[in-house]
């Protein structure tokens, strides 16, 4: 067992995280930056996190990710990071001539209490920063919240940069949340699809798939521009997906730009995107092109084709409050049974979403918020499953209890596609089920006797 | 391999391309990164220096790692019955959580907790209100899941900002939990400039709260520590396999799949090995002012390194079966690699490498390229000190500056019970001269060919010069280097973690590594970079058809 | 074990088959004939054939499939089909009315030698055939080629009814061959990128891939209208996709219309959709547009990432030969080793092809155009292979043999997906690759002893 | 459930119902057609006639199948030992490959040819010089390559037209191989009207060829014969586990889960019981004819019929024991049951199923709807004849056309040494006055309910307007038949394969097939086919913030 030590009792923890599920801040900020065009993140602290941060999500997606680092010395952490960050910024735009630094700070840099907007305003003010780029900044302390607040907090930044000029740009801003590249790309062809006109940010399509060619471009073609940062105070409204990800910058433009805004879950499986899909029509005031109404008629027609094989089947999921939410809707609505949902991320506003999605449902419903992967092992353990969804950490429960896993969340290590492929959408709908019948349909091939084999399925 | 060929065609010369890593610097950069770039002109007994541990510089993309890394994730990750408690926010303990690839080996019943991840996951509150309190009952509510022997503290950035003193509460846990060891690191990200503070912090720590405390001696005829292997890919399961049929016993691997208990034994061996002189050279020395144990610079690396290796082992127990032993072993384990070498040598002859990393490996690994026929082009470490490019006999004016001074350096005696010298000052004498060598290493820079770039502290910019100026075969780093130098058509091959494959030590792991390489320099696919029509662009300018 | 009975030990057969890769003609003029828009595919012959087509390809599509036959009786089979055939034309146009009827026949009505052009002609005259409707014919003889045979003989029967009027519709032809309804869609979003207006024939999408909304329509949206076919014989010239699928028809519009060809390999994998895409460039004289150019890097991107877990990895293929074709120079490209590779329709052309293909490969093929299951069966048995790649009739050797197995082909009968995403074009090379690591990483993760289990891959 | 409310109010009038059927065919196909579609008016003891087992209509898209697929697919299919050789182009032995699921359990080391698919795979030459040399080759290496005890030859439509004589050629080969029976089927596809003909080629020729090969006495108290169990989906293993419990021995089952040496013993059983009418009831006659086994009709679909047919072979025997066995069985299984229908009926009570399926499911399956307190208002078969519908009554007025009148009868007199009554004339005088019904079978008309439609071979168009004038809940037919139904947002339950589950036959079965029924008709999807903009689809202008 990979897991040996893990008992099936469960033990109150109040001060030991074990296997957890989630990560710090800053990340989440470093992976959000990545979706401005022409940005290098970088991380105001010790290089270390920097380093770490950078080797994840290169191994989550195959590709670079570049960032940089005030590289604190004992020093620096005693008497300040200004005189690091005023170094780094002159370094940066005189080596790398990015359009704009999008600087988040760390336990360390938040401990000693640097002021990232006052450091900022002394490098403008010193001609540190070029003509024409930008520096933004958003605080990111490690020890407060998660890798979603991190996210979260770096989009409410770059919200920020807003300059509302009074005139409308007839656009729709969408916060897609933290999803992966290949979402964002699907996320707009949707949306142009209805022929709506929009603003997606962070975008990180184009930035974190990218092609082999034989150059290397460390700012790559993709990422949303400074330029539409800015229009985003002159949009006609805001879509934010998802209330952890994307609610803050949303309503950070309503409240400063009037902007009005609503708050959608992610569009993971057919209701939240049927949801995402109509609040898009009411707002374009169009009808829905007969594209999208027949992908959202093909993930019916395979529910239905496949219904038998997902009928009371119970599931395990870990991840992130948004991804879990819609997550755990598509479930319930395949009339699966998720009756483990864990996520790292505390608020009992997660778990009142999750009793209320799975309140018909006749077996009880493991949920925790702020909770680590060990308490959902135990779980698991005493209240077995046929099915288990989250990344790849979860390859270890896996395979101590032999369960059927679909790898799904952050971050994915150890299998290729999602940076390729959308699980948003309908057809992302069609992947998600495509990935779940795989798992579960092997696993009937594996186990039936050799009477039972079956031809068809 | 058309790409392969125009390589061959390419000119460069260092100086050129020195200035050219330059240019783009400001003046103080510039100036700073001059003395960490070389051009080597290493004579006979004359070796250039170099400017190495220093500080990185802010906004300059490094490969570096942090203190907490080189601690936790290095030393003391790969120690598989010891729970390792990282007090801090939650992040430094996650991507530390099985993300580097040394194995273990448990067996089927052993206590295994390197699948874990054990953290305080601090908040606000306690950043205020300080940590002691949590630290003290995250420990006891580890210990009364697991019952494990030892629990190791770490620490992150804010811990010592913050002032939590975690060695008197790991001091008191110990005295109240009875029969399990817990202390603590000061491993805060923020000391030193790099991994390397880390490994120091670690090593004292094992060596003052683990090393000497189980005095039984166990059995074996030629006893040895393995200082600084960590089993990445299994290459000290493979050099276990070698010593073992050579029948010598490794009492102690400091740290690739060790357990507790070797530590505690350390002392009973006769002869430290060394491996990676950079993270662990002076828990050698202490263990030679404690206890009377000698060392002597070892390399499983490469095929001929290993054969030197172990004769240089046989050599020092002065035993004839031994050394008749090793030389049986040497035989019939090299027509195999040669038999590989020769063949991959018809594909891999004549292509040039280039590496930046660790503090070891970068030298280590040269001599596999060689048996490749390879040459290695330009080479640098992450976070090595002068004396790893130089050579020891620098290190007494090395000076100790800002960042260093605060690492602290343990001061050690003769153990008045426990010190033994394993060989008198007569035999010792008689060894070296005969040309046996203790303690001893020279260090990168003689290894490599006149003209050839030796660069410290390789960053991301010049990563990305060097290889569009001098077109490697192939290029070595760390994960977060691999893409960008892929994106630009060159393989790349990390020798932290060996990506998904290893072991590259010994025999076996010279035929793994020879066949690895020549998958990377010779795949079809970096031939498919451009598209056909990319290739003959010409268009008509109406349908062909027509 | 499920195939107990196979022996390693290969002995000659010359008069009996074991489990064929192959079937007859007829199946494969049905699915062609549901890729015409408004068509009925009609079965000239004893109604057992049109029952089994239909389940096969409703098994394998999960969606309804219409055909009707002339329900031979004994009497009809002495006296010759005629009668059925005018009373079926009459029955279908009152009853299902469809824009054309799609007749093939089979083993019984040619063996008695119906001649269906003339029969079609007497319906004509004889007005059983209402204004503005058609019915097509193929002579698609079971005991003559396969299924593969049948579909190109129905696809030829399309081009013919090409009415050349000497003006040029400035259109391409592009014949698919035997791809699924996602691959058809795919080719023509591809096509579009580009910049080609193109006829599509056959195509079944929209067709076999249809949504579940309330209503059922006999006839959906999807497939190339017969308006279309006519003006085939107007097109600058036709690219054909597979040399057994698609090539006659081809041709045919050549010879008969003055319509140039250029025939080309199904583009399955990177260079066979290099060629594709090449050919589409040069017609239209323009250059590549950013997003192929870029779903292309992806793919070599993805090729680079994942090389050391595809390097000399041994493979078995099974299927049809445009395709496996294709998939063995894909295989190649990848630094695979395809070893053994079976197709049921003959040919010493398609072994020539593999053998031009694998001749770099550093170890022995085998293969065999007009082979059979059972031959592929005993080839693994004495040179085990780490990948399988073939219809659902693989499963019994997978499990047998407890290979990792990758579903492509036709008939899959036991795993959804493949009428949704597409394999073809340089996204459907990704899903393949995706696929097979898919297997090959699991493989990996299920072997590996406990010291070697990675988190990482 | 909206979809199900909505149901109930609609209201239908089966004769507005059957004009609507009829409305858009051709005068001609209309009549036909006519007299196929029956409006229930089944009284005491006067069944209404409807016509059946009649030629397909050419053009119209019929569910039916052809002689081949009844000989070779369902009744052959089944034997695991013997190997089934197709003779004839490559696609009819492909069609049959594993497609259907009748399960079989050959255990480690037994024979198993059903996962194999022969065939001589007949090329242009054999048609035009004939395929006799082929088939022989073929035969002899099949026999080379796994020595079967028996290989069966079947023969597809163009081997009658060029008059390949195949059973020559089996007699030829049986004769050459010694211990391999061989022997073949005229199953030409266009023989007959429906799969019905197939059954009967292929029943004439086991017993001609295989029933009484064998005369062993088995052990067992109470020897019976299941005539017409298929075993799909393991009914056949359930129905085994429940005689078992009760401690009668089945001696061969026509066909699920045999063997060749099952039929070969056939004729040492006491008692045939009929499962499927349709399929096999005169081969029950030729048995009692040629050795004096009786046969009754039973029926294990439906916990009810399961328990009425078992005592039914209990009052057979007339042994008290039996009958207490029988009895406490029922006892011990009937509460688990019972459990689970009173469960379901909560959510299945009051809804419509409708069922078009072979020659006895459609029939059959009623008792399972009626336990769910579901409502059959639609039914008919596929490939019935009249006395299937109406009851054996009518075989005697049952007129030979065309079609019919090749498919051999064979006629059989009592075996001279093996004939044995197993009941004397009194003993079944007895039985039948405390009312025993031997060889008796009413048929599905007078078990369905006045007003209701019977409709035999249902056609895709009929089918169609069928479901969307009267709305069931849930429709039951075969693979072809699925999609269309259920794109009309109605459930649709294979009755031929049971889609991938069952059993649905004795206790076991009908607790798995009322969850099945719950599922589908209960199903969330089916509330999923309108978009919620479609449900309200009202539509602001402009951007709705503006």
């Amino acid at each position: 067992m990979l897991l040996r030590h893990t008992p099936e009792k469960i033990t109150e923890r109040k001060a030991l995280t074990i296997n957890p599920a989630k990560t710090c801040q800053p990340i989440g900020a470093m992976y959000a930056s990545l979706g401005i065009h022409g940005c290098l993140p970088h991380s105001h602290g010790s290089q270390g996190c920097c380093a770490y941060h950078r080797s994840t999500l290169t191994r989550h997606y195959k590709e670079p990710v570049s960032a940089s680092t005030s590289s604190f010395t004992e020093g620096a952490s005693v008497f300040g990071g200004q005189a690091n960050m005023l170094q780094s910024i002159t370094n940066i735009f005189s080596v790398y001539d990015p359009e704009v630094i999008a600087v988040h700070t760390t336990c360390l840099s938040e401990t000693i209490g640097d002021d990232l907007p006052q450091i900022t305003k002394k490098a403008r003010t010193e001609g540190k920063i070029p003509e024409g780029k930008d520096v933004i900044s958003a605080s990111t302390p490690s020890y407060v919240g998660t890798h979603v607040t991190g996210f979260s907090n770096m989009v409410k930044s770059m919200a920020m940069v807003a300059e509302p000029t009074g005139r409308k740009n007839h656009k729709v801003n969408i916060i897609p949340g933290w999803v992966e590249p290949a979402d964002m790309e699907e996320i707009k062809r949707l949306v142009r699809q209805i022929g709506v006109e929009s603003i997606l940010f962070p975008d990180t399509s184009g930035v974190l798939n990218g092609p082999l060619s034989g150059e290397y471009r460390m700012f790559p073609e993709g990422g949303t521009t400074m330029e539409e940062l800015r229009s985003t105070g002159n949009s006609i409204g805001t879509l934010a997906l998802g209330e952890w990800c994307s609610a803050d910058a949303a309503r950070w433009l309503d409240k400063s730009s009037h902007v009005p805004c609503s708050v959608l879950d992610m569009p993971f499986g057919l209701k939240a995107t049927d949801r995402f899909i109509d609040a898009l029509r009411i707002i374009a005031g169009v009808t829905i092109p007969e594209e999208i109404a027949n992908e959202r008629g093909q993930l019916v027609d395979m529910i239905s084709d496949m219904h038998q094989y997902l009928y009371h089947k119970k599931a395990a999921l870990v991840g992130d409050p948004d991804q879990l939410i819609a997550m755990t809707e598509f479930l319930v609505s395949l009339d699966m049974h998720p009756v483990h949902i864990v996520t790292g991320t505390s608020g009992k506003k997660f778990e009142k979403r999750i009793r209320e999605i799975t309140k018909d449902m006749p077996c009880e419903v493991n949920v925790k918020a702020g909770g680590d992967m060990f308490l959902l092992h135990q779980w698991i353990k005493s209240e077995p499953v046929d099915l288990l969804i989250g990344n790849t950490y979860c390859k270890y429960i896996a395979r101590d209890e032999d369960l059927p896993y679909v790898r799904w969340g952050f971050p994915i290590l150890d299998r290729q596609g999602h940076q390729y492929f959308p699980t948003v959408g309908y057809k992302g709908g069609l992947r998600l089920l495509e990935k779940i019948l795989g798992v579960l349909m092997d696993r009937v091939d594996r186990d039936s006797t050799e009477q039972k084999f079956e031809l068809v399925l | 391999m058309a790409t392969a060929t125009n390589k061959k065609l390419v000119q460069w010369d260092p100086a050129e391309v020195k200035e050219e890593l330059l240019k783009k610097y400001p003046p103080k950069v510039a100036r700073k990164r001059a003395k960490q770039i070389l051009i080597n002109e290493a004579l006979e007994n004359e070796t250039p220096e170099i400017s190495a541990n220093i500080r990185t510089i802010p906004g300059i993309i490094s490969m570096r790692g942090c203190t907490y890394a080189g601690c936790k994730g290095v030393i003391m990750g790969p120690t598989r019955d010891i729970v390792n408690l990282v007090h801090g926010p939650i992040g430094c303990s996650f991507y530390a959580w099985l993300t580097r690839r040394n194995q273990t080996d448990p067996g089927p019943d052993g206590e295994n907790y390197m699948t874990y991840c054990f953290s305080t996951d601090m908040q606000d509150q306690d950043i205020i209100f300080g940590g002691e309190k949590k630290l003290a009952r995250a420990i006891q509510e580890a210990y009364d899941l697991f019952h494990p022997k030892s629990i190791a503290v770490f620490a992150t950035c804010p811990v010592g900002l913050i002032g939590d003193d975690i060695h008197t509460v790991t001091k008191k846990m110990k005295e109240k939990l009875g029969n399990c060891n817990v202390y603590a690191f000061s491993c805060e990200g923020y000391k030193g400039v790099s991994q390397s503070a880390g490994h120091h912090i670690a090593n004292n720590q094992v060596f003052r709260h683990i090393v000497g405390e189980n005095d039984e001696v166990k059995p074996g005829k030629f006893k040895i520590n393995l200082l600084g292997e960590y089993n990445i890919g299994g290459d000290g399961f493979e050099i276990d396999r070698i010593l073992q049929k050579c029948g010598i016993t490794c009492i102690s691997t400091f740290s690739g799949n060790s357990t507790y208990d070797q530590f505690a034994s350390a002392h009973t061996a006769d002869l430290n090995t060394v491996m990676c002189h950079r993270s662990i050279n002076y828990v050698a020395d202490m263990l030679e002012t404690k206890y009377g144990i000698p060392w002597i610079k070892v390399n499983f690396i490469g095929a001929e390194a290993t054969a030197k290796s172990l004769r240089k082992i046989a050599e020092y127990f002065g035993d004839k079966q031994l050394s008749r032993k090793v030389e049986e072993v040497i035989a019939e384990e090299m027509p195999a690699v040669e038999a590989v070498s020769k063949d991959v040598r018809t594909r891999t002859g004549g292509k040039t490498a280039m590496m930046f990393v660790g503090g070891s490996r970068a030298h280590h690994y040269q001599e596999l390229f060689n048996e490749m026929g390879m040459k290695t082009i330009s080479a640098g470490y992450e976070f090595a000190h002068r004396d790893d490019y130089e050579g020891r006999h620098v290190i007494p004016n090395l000076k100790v500056d800002a960042d260093s001074r605060n690492i602290e350096e343990i001061e050690v005696e003769a153990d008045e019970t426990r010190y033994k010298p394993r060989k008198s000052e007569k035999q010792t004498k008689a060894l070296e001269k005969a040309g046996y060598t203790f303690k001893d290493y020279d260090g990168l820079i003689p290894d490599m060919e006149n003209g050839t770039l030796i660069i410290d502290d390789l960053n991301q910019y010049e990563a990305e010069k060097l290889v569009e100026l001098m077109k490697p075969d192939i290029f070595c780093a760390g994960i977060k280097e691999k893409f960008s130098v892929q994106k630009l058509g060159v393989p790349m091959k990390q020798l932290h973690s060996y990506d998904s494959g290893g072991p590259y030590a010994g025999f076996k792991g010279a035929i793994n590594f020879y066949k690895e390489i020549d998958r990377l320099v010779n795949s079809k696919v970096w031939g498919y970079m451009k598209a056909p029509w990319e290739e003959n662009p010409q268009l008509s300018a109406t349908y062909c058809w027509e």
